[in-house]
């Protein structure tokens, strides 16, 4: 059972900013009137946004799909650098053009009876979309989701309504337990021995929950950040080091087979 | 000949020697692959022609990561020519290049003047690929590379080399970190370089204020982009009066007006790089947008353009 | 010394050889005149030092108009040297900045050697000059200009010829235009400077595509500003291993992050210059910039910066 | 009587934007919230405005000081390139920072009883404060305003309301008479015999007219648009020549007595 998506021909669209709202400290919410893309994205696919024209930025950035609600594209977003800033700035009616869906979303191995997501911070983005399709074909779901503070623990509401369970930790404790999600994970991997897990956040963190879900046997995609430029796997600037050779995060993935990383000739993660 | 503002058909056609291209546009090599990842959104038919990303003789894993760093208006890259080899080139890109009625040249990278002779050697069998553009300046390996286009000896020696094993039309790609690109021009052109592609990315580097590392693993890197269309632009201009052969002008392109620019300065055709990254759809604009702008004049061929900057 | 996090006091003294700065930040040649323009935005005792406009030996008219154009992030300038003469700026200008508690460095162009060493063995007589900064890249002038800048012997002939009638600090200040820009730098300090600046601007062109005529009267002219940034933060970065005399760094400095960036890549100061144009204050963000940013690191002197990239 | 202003503190002011409005095809309106500068600033003299940052383009855009109202001020701007696009876009409540008040202003001789104003297209904009300046000091102004069309007319009401006499000229026709404005300037002279005559306009017409002036022995002062970067004197980007050498517009202009200008030897006006 495969969300790979991959031969799928890449659109460019003309988006509409339908709303854009603050959901957290330095955490936006924005939702695109993208019908094209809406249609054709699957979980784990992201699209390429040209946030401004003009501007003396000019690269486009990625931003995974979080949901998709009819024509729209629900994108949550970190404000770190310009383009984040500026896509902040943006209000309702405003246009800004995007490539998507773009990379190969996320892989359901056959027979998935029970998933582990783990949700570091904004990693909470691509797996919106995931909880929601394994819920609807009835895999049962564990969100494991850690964030600095419960105000950082963005989608909290969509994982409680959709998984089966939701356990969470944050650095200071003012929501489930106090610590790393890690810790949370050890636990939940040896306690519920799920089928599979999936994991994006920091990739510090990232690379502990795949040591984690590999050492203990179980199957496990990460969904990697790379910087790109062309997000449609021309330039060759978002390569992943793996078993099989470098890898373009923007085509092969962004999501991985934990196994096949090659961790340590990879990037030195972005510093936000 | 110019008809004002009559509804005329341009001709787009250019030639560079003996090559022909429907139009001046062109990809710029390392930013379009060999276009497959392109295709959903240019008509691959519809270009100039496609410049491949450069080949060596083996594959070559590229550089470390962090590869790319954005700047004002531009970009740098160290890629560092990752690619599978020539004859992982000759057996998957071609074959898929050559559906498209569009002339296909190909960009030769090496490490030594043997290594671009041993790839030229090899393109030199394969009907498909249309003309050579012999990249004697990419910044970002350490041997060979950019080593290679800023000497006159070197550029001469690589031209004369690949000369002597291709009868295809050969493009040698300048660098534009030199004190006087007139005079490689030039030296290149005594080779028998059939024309010149210019300019190749200008050496760069970003410090992160937070870390105080380098932005790119590898310290140095190209940079391209609007950023560069100045001195891109005063270098086409520099390089069309001091040698007789066509030049493929490029450094920014986003726009038709970008083109114009190129072409007046003296560019018999442009390519487009970093513009491809920015919109994937901006070779197809630069076309329309090209052909838009004759007509809104009254220039009836495009190749009228050329070389046209009034003093 | 570093102390994480606290809030010290920062020192933010620099010294070049001899010449003390109360603070890294001068502004560059050119762009601040000699600084009356812009006493109404400036405090100049805050400021490292003012580097005044070029002044020649005879009054200059400089190029005709248009003399500059905008270009991505940046802006083209073939201003030319305009300036009264060396004799009307050390009646005019030199008596106003004197009432500064500032180090004043003046920046000296000729059209031969023999005019370098007229400007600066009159400059030697007037005590108000603290320094002297050689401009041997400026790349709009049909004489001389730029053309000492591209080769050794002639940035050495210089160098030499200046050093012999001052005892003043001589600075040099290098062309970008350049293939190898360490080779010109070990070339002028093995002459004497005592320290170099750089970059000057790239040479870079424009042309209208509507009137099809350069944007500059001139034709070429040099580019600055951030677009460039990259170019100057590597070959400050290059220059800092390959002399032990010490640098100031500019090419598009608008923040203060950005002199941090030239600091850590080797600068002992830094330079504002098209950034004066963008926002008057620039000089004085950059300085309260540069000390937040230290305070905010644990930072006890700035001068801890200076080569601090790490690989 | 001068209303040269050129020894006064320039000021670097945010201003706020109150109301940006079109006014005619490819002309907008503007006002700015800028009390500083509107108290200081005398007719003629202008203001460099930041109109954006973080975009790629990076200069400063000048533009006269069309009128003040309390502590705001008017600017009549045409929509060329991006800058001016980028005008055009600012809402109410927009922020953007100026320089100003810069340049001289004009000049108003000793005795003058009669003035002329010649306004060419935009180059309605410095006059407006001009006008209301010297009829309140009770000199007669007589407004000749030329226009490609009657829509293009800016100003026409200012200048109706407070001259005590306008003469329209558009190319095609469509108010006034058909022709060039300097059609009209050249009777108007001949018949009023002016003090003083003021052009703001396209520099080919500013150049007749400031001849025609001169050839009847009338006073005339032109202001002149040159590229500028710095607007503060210090870059020697916006050269005049002058028969006192090389001036700068932005300080020691950009009004200029005609009779001073060395049309020749300088610059070929930007294209629009
Ligand atoms: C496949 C993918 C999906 C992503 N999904 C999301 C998401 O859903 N929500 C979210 O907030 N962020 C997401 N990111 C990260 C997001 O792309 C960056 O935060 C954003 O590009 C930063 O832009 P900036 O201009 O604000 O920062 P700046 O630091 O000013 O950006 C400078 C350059 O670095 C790049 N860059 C900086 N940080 C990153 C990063 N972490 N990853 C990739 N490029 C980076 C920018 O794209 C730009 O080219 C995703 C990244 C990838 C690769
Ligand atoms: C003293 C002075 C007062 C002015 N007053 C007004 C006014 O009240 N209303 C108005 O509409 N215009 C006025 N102008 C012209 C106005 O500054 C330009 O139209 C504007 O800068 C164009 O910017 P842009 O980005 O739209 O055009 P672009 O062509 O994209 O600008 C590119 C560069 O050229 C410069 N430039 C282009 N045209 C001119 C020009 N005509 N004069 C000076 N610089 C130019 C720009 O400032 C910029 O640096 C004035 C100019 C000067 C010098
Ligand atoms: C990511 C990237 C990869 C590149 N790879 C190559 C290459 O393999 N061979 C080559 O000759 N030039 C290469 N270039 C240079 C471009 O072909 C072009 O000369 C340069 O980028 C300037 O054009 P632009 O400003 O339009 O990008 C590369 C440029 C970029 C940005
Ligand atoms: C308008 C202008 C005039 C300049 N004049 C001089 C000059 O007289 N002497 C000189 O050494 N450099 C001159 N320069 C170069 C600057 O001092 C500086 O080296 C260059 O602009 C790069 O810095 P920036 O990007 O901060 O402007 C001038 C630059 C500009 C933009
Ligand atoms: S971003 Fe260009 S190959 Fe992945
Ligand atoms: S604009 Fe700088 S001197 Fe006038």
């Amino acid at each position: 059972m495969s969300m790979d998506a991959s031969t799928e021909r890449k659109l460019l669209e003309h988006a509409r900013v339908v709303s854009n709202e603050r959901v957290a400290e330095g955490v936006g919410l924005i939702v695109l009137e993208s019908p094209r893309v809406a249609h054709a994205v699957k979980p784990g696919q992201f699209v390429h946004l040209r946030i401004e024209q003009g501007a003396s930025f000019l690269l486009r950035r990625p931003f995974s799909i979080h949901r998709v609600v009819g024509d729209r594209l629900q994108i949550l977003y970190q404000v770190l650098g310009e383009g984040t800033r500026a896509l902040a700035g943006k209000e309702r009616g405003a246009e800004m053009d995007l490539i998507g869906p773009l990379g190969t979303g996320w892989f359901v191995p056959e027979g998935t009876a029970h998933a582990l997501l783990v949700a570091g911070g904004l990693g909470a983005a691509p797996l919106g979309m995931l909880v929601e399709a394994l819920a609807l074909r009835g895999i049962a779901v564990t969100v494991a989701q850690g964030a600095p503070t419960t105000e950082r623990l963005v989608a909290r509401e969509l994982f409680e309504a959709t998984a089966r369970r939701v356990e969470i930790s944050t650095d200071d404790g003012s929501a489930g337990e106090r610590g790393f999600v890690t810790a949370l994970v050890e636990r939940l991997i040896a306690a519920d021995r799920p089928d599979v897990v999936y994991v994006c956040g920091p990739e510090a963190m990232t690379r502990i929950v795949a040591r984690q879900a590999l050492a203990a046997g179980v199957a496990c995609q990460v969904s990697l950040e790379r910087l790109m430029a062309c997000g449609i796997g021309a330039c060759l600037s978002c390569v992943v080091a793996t078993v099989d050779g470098q890898k373009r995060a923007c085509v092969d993935g962004p999501a991985f087979d934990a196994a096949d990383v090659l961790w340590d000739a990879s990037e030195i993660p972005p510093k936000h | 000949m110019t008809i004002e503002g009559s509804d005329i058909n341009v001709d787009m056609r250019v030639r560079l020697g003996t090559l022909e291209f429907r139009n001046p546009v062109v990809t710029a090599s390392g930013t379009f692959a060999s276009g497959r990842e392109y295709a959903d959104f240019v008509d691959l038919s519809r270009l100039g022609a496609v410049v491949t990303k450069g080949v060596s003789l083996n594959a070559w894993p590229g550089n470390p990561s962090p590869r790319i760093a954005e700047t004002a208006s531009g970009m740098l890259n160290s890629i560092g020519l990752q690619n599978p080899g020539v004859e992982a080139f000759c057996e998957k890109d071609l074959p898929w290049l050559a559906q498209y009625d569009v002339p296909v040249i190909v960009n030769v990278s090496g490490h030594s003047v043997a290594e671009y002779v041993a790839v030229a050697a090899r393109l030199e069998q394969d009907l498909t690929v249309d003309a050579l553009e012999v990249n004697i300046s990419c910044p970002n390996v350490d041997e060979g590379g950019m080593a290679f286009g800023t000497t006159c000896v070197a550029a001469a020696e690589v031209t004369r080399a690949v000369r002597a094993v291709t009868v295809k039309p050969l493009i040698v790609k300048l660098s534009p970190n030199v004190t006087d690109i007139t005079e490689i021009a030039r030296a290149v052109e005594a080779e028998g370089a059939d024309a010149v592609s210019l300019i190749n990315t200008l050496l760069g580097m970003a410090i992160d204020t937070d870390t105080w590392r380098p932005k790119l693993a590898r310290g140095v890197g190209g940079l391209s982009g609007p950023a560069i269309k100045p001195v891109a632009v005063r270098m086409v201009w520099q390089v069309a009066s001091a040698v007789s052969i066509p030049i493929i002008g490029m450094g920014g392109i986003m726009t038709a007006e970008d083109a114009v620019e190129f072409m007046l300065a003296g560019a018999s055709a442009v390519a487009v790089g970093t513009g491809n990254f920015v919109d994937p759809t901006t070779t197809m604009r630069v076309v329309d947008g090209l052909e838009a702008y004759c007509r809104g004049r009254g220039i009836s061929a495009v190749k009228d353009l050329i070389g046209a900057v009034k003093f």
